[in-house]
């Protein structure tokens, strides 16, 4: 309880005075208990006020100040830091808003005016005696982060935040870097290309001693809080030591008696158990698929680095926190899905582009000469609601546009046809369907309720469909090869979801707390997310959403410490029954279980709350409170403003 | 069900259009125009059957002759893709089509086939004329190296031919037309035809839908009557009418170049001025390029006004050389032309731009049946 | 303090007020007497002002939009088929 | 006192120089801010906030504009690290040694003192003149002493000179005397080691499109002024429409006005309209629940996180979505409004009445600020935008070195991109400085 | 005149109220504001505590769908109230003296229209 409380009264001009009157107000405070001095003032937010204020509370040993003046949303600061200035904690200061909340909303009833603001004004001081002084806490923070994901996207906040002065951990599950980047040929209008740009960012990690980077490894225990979290990480034997010579990779890889189908490749050719790193993809050292290998040894005798003794590692590392940046997949169409699975001559988008790099100068698949390509647009996206995904993938009518450009530019004797519903190359992108359109391909528009059939007659394909840009005329074409255009989906990583437990929206992705306020940070502290893991994105956009998540995490622990602002709840173990129910509240995992001298009981972990306070009503036993919102506090506030 | 084909938007392009497949279908175009209504929707639809190429869709259209070439869609076009171009050019393919020589087509593909055809005529026409002896009968000095009775008989073939293959391109377009709309000849088709023909007439008399494509342009709308691209277009289309019926006199009445106060040469004169008028204008749009439709000026529109410029030029250089009795050699060089002219014009007549003279009437009156 | 109370007349010392504000001032205050006299007896819509005062309907909405942000006008209900609201003199 | 002040800023060496304080500017600055660099926050009109801050709500998730931004502008008033400028433009920019950028400020007269002014407005209602408020896109009128607009940070006063009427009225009726017609505009000179450019986009001006007659007839109106009037601060009591102040129960949206149309000179999409649109369609759908709202778009732009999902919601609420683009527009005697365009669905001519017609207006580069580099160019695009040299890597960087583009300044794109792209130039200046030092 | 406490929130709705305030948008004196960082802390029985006290009604200003605190606020909040109106009945009190509304940072129009109809009805009940 404060015991010498001082208040001040703003004319604010005549602001206030003009419909409060400041002189019934100080006459109606001063007798309050523990008010030890009254005092109007012009204006006082004003440099002359604000140096009489600090020398009161020096002076008049002051435990507590009310300045009764505009909204605390414009000088609350103000006056907090005059209070810090003259040695008193600023939470002991309290504003009350007779401006807008009195003067003003009753402008027309000056009696009603002065009435309120009274009994704000007492309330005010209720408040300052049940102030408390409050210490904003200071945790120290490992400025260490661990990205999760080395495609673009994670490559690029790792670099970002190594040239801010982080510490990385680059974790990669793959074995190779560069993600789904590499797999796609050229990736721009200009030209770029996907293994190039893998390349050029792979470099740059390697260059950056600052930058740990971790192939063949998974996230498999978290604990801790932002600026301390404490990570068991595996690293999946890769059996090969060293760095191969190109002509040893290859004679091990020939020897390999196992194949598989590719996934780098979608599965349009094979590969062996013993991996080789296609073009792009980093570092350039094969490695030895685990759940292929036979480990019939034929590849040690062609490669002396081969190493079938290697067996999984576990290294612990201390971060501050983490920027998962995980991924997508390409969507998987359903067996039968536009006779995808069913026809020899249906593929997706993605075996395309790589069908296109497989290609040099005639376009050829199963033997067959390509020429007239149907893409059908929109699987896997915008689907109905019960049958799948509802959202747009962005990046596929851009992507598909581009790709009939250079498939026409590179194998020259090819027409186009694109199934879609209504294009969607939103910005800039839509140079690309101009330039798609201009070169003559043939773009057919359909509705989830008419979509394309596809028909087998003889060896010919045929593609039909009611076209609405030609008033819903039927309309058929002969096609050879029949492209889906599928969608992004998050890449599946279930041990991971586990351990972060970041929360997913309806469509499977990551969710940011905010869009707009805060894009890249998740409910959890310390946790943030990037690129296509949280929706579909292009490589432009990756990349701009993973040097924000490195910009935010860095600002916030470059400092080597963080500062939580002390409005936070807190848990009075000796009421506390341990029910659960604040933990369950709590939107961002910051209460815990422990044990006082054997009884169980929540613990507040500090670093994560949040202050607002949602724990505090679903107490059964009242056993936990929101600083600077007590009962004592709110519940005097009552009581003075209930006076009649 | 309809098979899209889409090497035939090769063949379209050949006849001039090129930038069509650059459309978006926003529609603007069709909206923009003054001219579409609701059971006639052009140009995008015509657009879009030229992308999928719907040749049949196309041949069948009569939306195709119902559209003047004011250009508003092309110049509002958000995609640049020129849909009032296409229809000019599509129109071309029409009469390529539905004309069953061949002819045609490869003069509208290959402009040196073009031009090389028309010197050819006009060598062979040169030819013919001057290695026919001169005719001492009629006194008049103008026939003293080509004979009158020879250009008469001549006039009749080229005509007669002219009149077949007309013949013969209107039959085709009737086909492809009715089928689509399903002309059944009943008793109730004469009085719609009567109907048909009488709007079809005011229609080539006045050219009111032609006045509605201009009233609303943001160029022509400012320009004075005179200047507006329907009333030249109505000078030389008169003009040409005009003219055509005083020869006609002159063939059958068997007098011409006589005194300019005959009727057939008073009607000669003023046709002649009309026809000169508007050819002179349109030939300074093309060349200015005021509008999109200006720009977009092709070999057989260059020929077709040229011709028309030059007929009536040397005609009235003629009629002046006759006034003043003007018995020189540059006069009966310029009659030589003047003829040449003349029958390639008419020799040309279904195997050119010029068919539209013919095949539009036919669309508007199969539209009103 | 007083020194600054006259920046006005240094001010005008070197510029004067665009002849088109003083045009704009004039023709809001007669539009604004105009529709003051019109509304003196009851709450019209704009239209009905509109109609009373011979202003031209657009400038009539815009100005007694403009009087409804200073302070001037209120609201006082939408008329039976809830297209046009009525607005009454704010009284001082 | 003042003397003193200004030298001070005179001599001030700022690590980072951002130009522009829409919500691009502010987030590049209040991260670097918090990574411990001085910034130099500088903006050309009377506020700081840019476009969002004018907004209503804001989709796919309908939160309110001001809710998002004002923590944001006010966050980036209060941090000690950043100095704001306003009423302050960039007059140019030159390296001088090798990693410095010497830069010229004009800082225009407010002839109000900003840390004095109350925010009152007596001097509002004490001003004689009238002017029309281009805070809320001409719908009304303002004064000449005038605060921009009600959550306008600072919330501070100011005179437009040029419509004053130099009667000295607001300096009588200011209670707290801070009216100051003796200001003058001032040059000021700072050092930077590193500039972002922000500077946003400019709106299509849709006078250009003859057909639609805005400008002519009244009840056609910009999406930006359809904004205004959703807005909590709105301009009139209600949405009302502006040729007689009738709500109006027939809405049309006309998509794509100045965007995707090469006659227009921007043959790109402006990334937001069909989304903004679509939004707006869904708050007069709530405000005005007898109202019919028809939209007339090419495509539905529809591609971002939820957006799909917003645009179907639109669809259930009863948003009609007609495919074809208006070609033109004619007025009627009684202001009602007649859109003409082809239905792709049917391929017919048809005319529609409505009366509110609403342009979805686009968005245009803004490349004014070229200018200020002297001695090395500030490359743009063939679109006029900031050229990105390294796209696909990082998409901050420019044609010069140290010098960084945030936001629209470089594409359309709506505010979730927006600020990633921040964030981004961030990190690349935060780097950049790493590397100098 | 009946008295109503209001239950603000320091970023969403308290904002709002300062605007009503602004804009000189009137409403009865006998309202009071206090303000909390975020509508699901509002105990009930500090709603409680004020119908006790003399207050005849209470007004939660909620943050709907801004609150910066995430999704779950609202349902939170609603719990709030389905909690304080079970206690409220146990003391004889009638629902409608409870009323929340969802309130943005700028609603400070919709927050006086709130307000006055909830005076309006007070005052009607207590007739």
């Amino acid at each position: 309880m404060k015991k010498k409380i001082g208040v001040y009264v703003c004319h604010c001009g005549g602001n206030i005075s003009d419909h409060v009157d400041i002189e019934k107000v100080k006459a109606a405070v001063r007798d309050e208990a523990d008010v030890y001095l009254v005092k109007n003032t012009l204006f006082a937010c004003a440099d002359s006020s604000q140096k009489e204020i600090g020398s009161d509370i020096e002076n008049e040993h002051l435990d507590a100040i009310v300045v009764a003046s505009c909204s605390p949303k414009l000088h609350l600061n103000t006056f907090r830091g005059v209070a810090q200035r003259a040695g008193l904690n600023p939470y002991n200061y309290v504003q009350v808003n007779i401006r807008e909340q009195s003067s003003w909303a009753h402008s027309d009833n000056k009696t009603g005016a002065t009435e309120k603001a009274i009994l704000l004004v007492k309330a005010g001081i209720a408040k300052a005696k049940e102030s408390e002084a409050l210490q904003s806490l200071k945790i120290p923070a490992a400025n260490v982060v661990a990205v999760i994901g080395a495609g673009v996207g994670g490559m690029k906040t790792a670099i970002g935040l190594a040239d801010m002065g982080t510490e990385v951990y680059l974790i990669e599950k793959d074995f190779f870097v560069g993600g789904r980047t590499p797999q796609w040929g050229t990736v721009s209008p200009n030209g770029d290309e996907g293994a190039i740009l893998t390349e050029k960012l792979y470099k740059e990690v390697v260059r950056r001693p600052n930058i740990t980077l971790f192939t063949g490894a998974e996230l498999v225990e978290k604990s801790g809080s932002i600026g301390n979290f404490d990570l068991k990480i595996a690293l999946r034997p890769r059996f090969v030591s060293g760095n191969p010579s190109t002509e040893a990779m290859q004679r091990a890889a020939e020897a390999c008696p196992v194949a598989v189908k590719d996934d780098f490749n979608f599965g349009l050719t094979n590969r062996r158990a013993f991996m080789l790193p296609a073009q792009g993809q980093f570092p350039q050292v094969p490695a030895i698929d685990q759940s292929a290998c036979t480990r019939c040894g034929e590849c040690t005798a062609a490669c002396h680095e081969v190493d079938l003794t290697q067996e999984v590692q576990t290294i612990t590392l201390h971060v501050g926190a983490f920027v998962v940046n995980t991924g997508f997949d390409p969507y998987q169409p359903a067996q039968g899905e536009y006779g995808y699975g069913e026809l020899d001559n249906v593929i997706t988008l993605p075996q395309f582009r790589r069908l296109m790099e497989m290609n040099e100068s005639e376009l050829v698949f199963n033997g067959k000469k390509i020429k007239k390509i149907a893409y059908i647009y929109c699987v896997g996206s915008r689907q109905d609601d019960d049958e799948g995904n509802t959202y747009c993938s962005r990046y596929c009518c851009t992507a598909t546009s581009l790709t009939a450009v250079l498939a026409k530019k590179k194998f020259g004797n090819i027409i186009n046809f694109h199934f879609n519903r209504g294009i969607r190359t939103y910005g800039k992108h839509e140079l690309v369907y101009e330039a798609a359109s201009k070169q003559g391909d043939i773009f057919l528009q359909f509705s989830l309720k008419s979509i394309p059939q596809i028909e087998k007659r003889g060896n010919k394909t045929y593609v039909k469909v009611k076209d609405i840009l030609t008033a819903g005329k039927e309309l058929e074409t002969e096609a050879d090869l029949i492209v889906l255009v599928t969608g992004m989906v998050p890449r599946k990583n279930e041990l991971l979801a586990q351990q972060l437990k970041i929360p997913t929206g309806r469509d499977h992705f990551f969710n940011e707390i905010h869009m707009k306020l805060r894009p890249v940070e998740t409910v959890i502290d310390g946790v943030l997310i990037a690129g296509t893991c949280q929706s579909p994105k292009n490589i432009l956009e990756t990349v701009n959403s993973s040097m924000a998540a490195a910009a935010k995490i860095n600002s916030v622990l470059t400092k080597g410490e963080l500062s939580l602002e002390p409005t936070l709840a807190k848990v009075n173990p000796a009421a506390c029954d341990w029910c659960d129910n604040c933990s369950k509240a709590c939107p961002f995992d910051a209460i815990l279980q422990t044990e006082i001298n054997g009884k169980k009981v929540a613990r507040v972990n500090e670093s994560n709350c949040k202050g607002c306070g949602m724990c505090t009503p679903v107490c059964p036993t009242d056993a936990i409170d929101l600083a600077g919102y007590t009962n004592a506090q709110v519940e005097s506030m009552i009581d003075a403003l209930a006076e009649a | 069900m309809t098979q899209i084909q889409p090497e035939l938007t090769e063949d379209i392009k050949k006849y001039g259009a090129f930038d069509f497949t650059a459309c978006y279908n926003c529609g603007n175009c069709t909206a923009v125009c003054n001219l579409t209504e609701k059971n006639s929707n052009f140009p995008r639809m015509m657009v879009r059957y030229s992308m999928l190429g719907l040749k049949e869709e196309i041949l069948s259209s009569k939306e195709l002759w119902m559209c003047y070439a004011c250009g508003e869609c092309s110049d509002t076009c958000p995609r640049e893709a020129g849909p009032g171009v296409l229809m000019s050019n599509l129109r071309r393919y029409a009469i390529a089509n539905y004309e069953k020589t061949g002819l045609t087509r490869l003069m509208f593909k290959n402009n040196p086939f073009f031009i090389a055809i028309t010197l050819i005529l006009a060598v062979v026409l040169a030819f013919f004329l001057l290695t026919i002896k001169p005719d001492t009968e009629v006194a008049r000095w103008l026939f003293r190296y080509v004979p009158y009775e020879v250009l008469h008989s001549f006039g009749m073939g080229a005509f007669a031919l002219m009149g077949l293959s007309a013949f013969v391109g209107v039959v085709v377009m009737w086909r492809h037309i009715g089928k689509e709309k399903k002309i059944a000849f009943t008793g109730e088709f004469f009085k719609k035809a009567v109907n048909a023909a009488k709007k079809v007439i005011g229609e080539v008399a006045t050219l009111k839908r032609y006045q509605n494509c201009d009233s609303d342009s943001s160029i022509w709308s400012k320009k004075a009557v005179w200047l507006r691209p329907w009333f030249v277009h109505w000078t030389i289309m008169w003009g040409f009418i005009g003219l055509l019926v005083a020869t006609t006199l002159d063939f059958i009445f068997k007098d011409p170049a006589t005194t300019i106060w005959w009727p057939s040469r008073i009607l000669g004169t003023i046709a002649g001025i009309l026809m000169v008028y508007g050819s002179t204008v349109a030939l300074n749009y093309r060349f200015r390029k005021i509008t999109k439709t200006y720009a977009n000026t092709l070999m057989a529109d260059w020929m077709f006004l040229g011709f028309l410029w030059l007929a009536g030029i040397t005609g009235f250089w003629l009629e002046i050389a006759v006034a003043m009795g003007a018995d020189l050699f540059i006069n009966h060089v310029v009659l030589m032309i003047h003829i040449i002219i003349s029958m390639e014009l008419v020799i040309l007549f279904a195997f050119s731009k010029f068919a539209h003279a013919f095949y539009r009437p036919l669309a508007l009156f199969m539209h009103n049946l | 303090m007083e020194a600054k109370q006259k920046t006005i007349d240094i001010i005008k010392q070197t510029r004067k007020a665009a002849p088109e504000a003083f045009e704009a001032r004039k023709l809001y205050l007669k539009m604004r007497k105009a529709i003051a006299e019109a509304l003196k007896d009851e709450p019209k819509t704009i239209p009905q002002v509109a109609e009373a005062t011979n202003i031209p309907i657009g400038e009539a909405t815009y100005y007694m939009m403009a009087m409804l942000k200073f302070g001037e006008l209120s609201v006082n209900g939408i008329d039976d088929m809830d297209e046009y609201y009525f607005y009454e003199l704010k009284k001082a | 006192m003042e003397i003193q002040q200004e030298t001070c800023i005179n001599e001030s060496l700022y690590d980072v120089l951002v130009i522009g304080a829409g919500i691009a500017g502010e987030e590049s600055a209040l991260k670097l801010a918090d990574m411990g660099y001085r910034v130099l926050l500088v903006e050309k009109e009377p506020s700081i906030g840019g476009k969002m801050i004018l907004l209503s709500k804001v989709f796919p998730t309908l939160d309110c504009a001001a809710c998002i931004t004002t923590p944001k502008v006010s966050e980036t008033a209060r941090h000690p690290n950043i100095t704001i400028l306003t009423l302050t433009e960039v007059e140019e920019i030159v390296r001088d040694t090798k990693n410095r950028f010497s830069v010229t400020l004009k800082k225009k007269p407010r002839y109000v003192v900003e840390k004095d002014c109350t925010g009152c407005q007596e001097c509002e209602k004490a001003c004689p003149a009238i002017v029309n408020d281009q805070f809320q896109f001409n719908l009304t009128a303002r004064k000449a002493v005038y605060i921009p607009f009600t959550i306008a940070n600072p919330r501070v006063a100011l005179i437009d000179i040029d419509n004053c009427l130099l009667c000295g009225a607001c300096e009588k009726a200011c209670p707290s005397n801070c009216i100051d017609f003796t200001q003058k505009e001032e040059q000021l000179k700072i050092t930077a080691k590193s500039v972002i450019v922000s500077t946003g986009f400019k709106l299509f001006d849709p006078i250009q499109i003859e057909r639609y007659g805005f400008g002519r007839y009244k009840n056609v109106i910009t999406s930006m002024q359809m904004e205004r009037q959703l807005a909590p601060t709105r301009p009139f009591n209600n949405i009302l429409r502006p040729s007689d102040g009738k709500v109006p129960d027939k809405i049309a949206y006309v998509f794509c006005a100045g965007s995707r149309d090469h006659t227009v000179g921007n043959p790109i999409c402006s990334q937001v309209c069909c989304m903004y649109s679509t939004k707006q369609a869904q708050l007069l759908m709530g405000a005005l629940p007898m109202a019919d709202v028809s939209l007339y778009y090419i495509n539905i732009r529809a591609f971002g996180k939820g957006f799909d999902e917003f645009y179907e919601q639109a669809k259930d609420m009863g948003a009609k979505y007609v495919k074809g683009k208006i070609a033109s527009i004619t007025e009627k005697e009684n202001g009602n409004l007649i859109l003409r365009y082809e239905d792709i669905a049917t391929g017919k001519v048809t005319e529609k009445e409505h009366d509110l017609v609403v342009l979805s207006v686009g968005i245009l580069a803004n490349p004014g600020i070229t200018r200020v580099f002297k001695k090395e160019r500030l490359e743009t695009d063939a679109l006029n935008y900031i050229r990105q040299t390294d796209l696909l890597q990082s998409p901050a960087i420019t044609s010069i070195e140290g010098v960084f583009a945030a936001g629209t300044a470089t594409a359309p794109m709506d505010i979730p991109d927006t600020i990633m792209s921040a964030g981004a130039a961030a990190t690349e200046t935060s780097s950049y400085l790493a590397r100098l030092s | 005149m009946p008295k109503i406490l209001v239950f603000s929130t320091e970023k969403i709705s308290d904002p709002a109220i300062d605007l009503a305030g602004l804009l000189k948008k009137h409403y009865p004196y006998t309202v009071y504001t206090i303000s909390v960082p975020c509508s699901s802390c509002i105990k009930p029985r500090w709603i409680m505590h004020a119908y006790e006290k003399g207050f005849d009604g209470v007004f939660i200003a909620a943050d709907g769908s801004d609150c910066s605190y995430g999704e779950s606020c609202s349902d939170r909040t609603a719990e709030v109230v389905a909690t304080t109106h079970r206690l409220m009945k146990e003391k004889g009190l009638k629902p409608s003296q409870l009323k929340m509304a969802a309130i943005c940072s700028v609603c400070a129009e919709p927050f006086v229209k709130h307000i006055t109809s909830f005076m309006k009805d007070l005052s009607q009940k207590e007739n």
